[in-house]
């Protein structure tokens, strides 16, 4: 197996950009090994004109698509968040501040997991009230759906324009 | 709590019903002679039927029969120390051998868990070396020799391929669908547990009485003779039925039962008065992909039926 | 912008198996053109030798890391599926439809588990017989292996070859 490959490989396969010494620990190679592979993939990959470039950045190597390519064909990744635990999203913003177990009863037993992963992604906040949580949009929530939305309140009216908008 | 011993062994007799001729049924003719063993005393001496439900179920998980996962201990437990704080008489013998099997059960399910556990190995020579390969399993001697060279290399003879996991942000339009369709969802949902709540309030008090009165195990067997007239054919549930009250309701629980064994499949054709349709599942494999659009669009109704 | 590296970032964009109207749609190309784009990126990407490669999977097309690559840097990818459910995987395939009860006299107790997982995954499909389960593989078993078969019987073959037919 040549070493350019190998190094490629493990570009290819972090999706990330990676340090030199993470490279090396990753695959078995020498620091020095891994630096001339670095440099020569650099090459390579700017001279053959693909829609695929080898880019250093800072300390870092990254394997991705050149920047004209990656807008027109942005659209056949996955979205970042699945459709499921999308509609849980939406409708905690809409109906907020709400209940877990409220939420529970419109979208069954998935409601826990789900809000624990929306909690994780800082996209809600959760406190104790009775024996349930109340439920509520984070400030980063309209940011991170790109929705011109400052409060609570305007986000929710984000969302009852939807529904007031939507075909009957 | 006689009831739930005799849950067993009717779920068993039932079972050995349906099993056709050239069936092999020796196995489920083991559990069987397990359980009447069980009920005269062989394995354990155990009298109460509470006790003996509890030992009946054990010893099934213990033979392999169920998923060890699928039996909750916490809750045998919680039901085991009320019935003994109600009982005032414990029996310390039975109490012990019944510790004893739950904790085996716990052992086959810590089992699972420490695989799982386990980091990679370098190499698996020996991973499922402890398995005895049945011979009688394989119909070709060719099938043995891949299980054989399956099991004792060090790889697995597949891997998931590496691609590349990019992903993009979700767009307006997304969410705007999403909450949509979530409104809908939640809406249904919302319906269907108020028509639920609804229909408890309606059912009388001693209806659990007098299901418990019928036979449940010769009621499943005649809707499923009902069931066989139709050769497989996709059936409107009122078909099955005749005008008495009682036989609709033994007939609509018995297609509920043979639905959680996964022997027909039921589903609605519009919530919530539309017609309910039964299909036996056939032997052909093609059955599950063969669906028609109207019954995937219904797996929604009828995931909701079936916890009716 | 060059058609064969618009195609080439779509592919590398998507990190799935597409079908040709799928790409022609998402980039806004003709089906003629992605067809005869995929083609010769086929061909490129086995002419040089580098750890990539472009496949073609019944009907659709995939980038992807080289097999023999993908070991050496496995230590970087997210998620690794465990060597022995990857195992039970496999004789599902070959020995499909297998009754569950068989398949726990293969590989014993974890056999549950191990199904549970795979349907999980939706790669395989399960139901009643006598007093076990059948089980047989579902339609997106050879896209998630990256298996070229189109129907039960070819990955039942495919297996076949790859166990039988490779060096003892």
């Amino acid at each position: 197996m040549e070493k350019d490959a190998i190094v490629e490989a493990a570009l290819f396969c972090a999706g990330r950009p990676m340090e030199t010494e993470e490279i090396a620990e990753g695959v078995g190679l020498t620091l020095e090994e891994v630096k001339a592979s670095l440099s020569s993939l650099v090459k390579d990959y700017s001279s053959t004109g693909g829609a695929v470039e080898v880019v250093k950045m800072g300390k870092k190597h990254v394997m991705q698509l050149r920047g004209s390519y990656a807008k027109r064909v942005m659209g056949l990744a996955e979205a970042r968040i699945p459709k499921d635990l999308l509609k849980t999203a939406a409708l905690i913003a809409y109906h907020q501040p709400i209940l877990q177990s409220h939420l529970q009863k419109m979208v069954g037993q998935r409601a826990y997991g789900h809000v624990k992963e929306l909690k994780e992604m800082n996209l809600i906040l959760t406190r104790a009230k009775g024996n349930s949580l109340e439920l509520t949009t984070s400030k980063s929530f309209p940011n991170y759906f790109g929705i011109d939305a400052t409060n609570r309140e305007d986000l929710r009216k984000w969302f009852q324009e939807k529904v007031q908008g939507a075909s009957p | 709590m006689k009831e739930n011993y005799e849950a067993v062994l009717n779920h068993l007799l039932f079972h050995k019903s349906l099993i056709s001729e050239e069936d092999d049924s020796t196995r489920i003719d083991r559990y069987l002679h397990m359980v009447e063993e069980i009920d005269k005393g062989m394995h354990i001496v155990v009298d109460d039927p509470f006790e003996k439900s509890i030992a009946a179920m054990f010893e099934l998980v213990i033979e392999h029969q169920f998923d060890p996962w699928d039996v909750d201990l916490r809750e045998f437990t919680k039901m085991y120390l009320k019935q003994m704080k109600g009982g005032g008489y414990v029996n310390f013998v039975v109490a012990g051998k019944l510790v004893l099997m739950a904790w085996s059960i716990l052992k086959l399910q810590s089992e699972e868990v420490l695989v799982w556990a386990e980091p990679p190995r370098e190499r698996e020579e020996y991973y499922f070396g402890d398995w005895d390969l049945d011979p009688t399993v394989y119909q070709e001697p060719e099938d043995l020799d891949f299980t054989h060279a399956v099991l004792n290399r060090s790889d697995p003879p597949v891997m998931k391929p590496v691609r590349t996991q990019n992903t993009r942000p979700v767009t307006l339009i997304e969410l705007a669908d999403a909450f949509d369709e979530a409104r809908k969802e939640a809406d249904l949902q919302m319906k269907i547990d108020e028509l639920r709540s609804k229909s408890r309030k309606q059912v009388p008090h001693d209806f659990v009485k007098k299901v418990h009165m019928e036979n449940l195990t010769e009621d499943i067997s005649v809707t499923w003779k009902r069931l066989g007239k139709f050769d497989g054919q996709a059936v409107p549930l009122h078909n099955l039925y005749n005008h008495d009250i009682w036989d609709r309701v033994t007939v609509f629980v018995s297609v509920l039962f043979l639905a959680m064994m996964q022997k027909v499949r039921i589903w609605q054709r519009k919530f919530p008065h539309g017609e309910i349709m039964v299909k036996t599942l056939t032997e052909s494999e093609d059955d599950i992909v063969r669906f028609s659009e109207e019954e995937i669009q219904n797996d929604l109704t009828q995931e909701k039926l079936a916890v009716v």
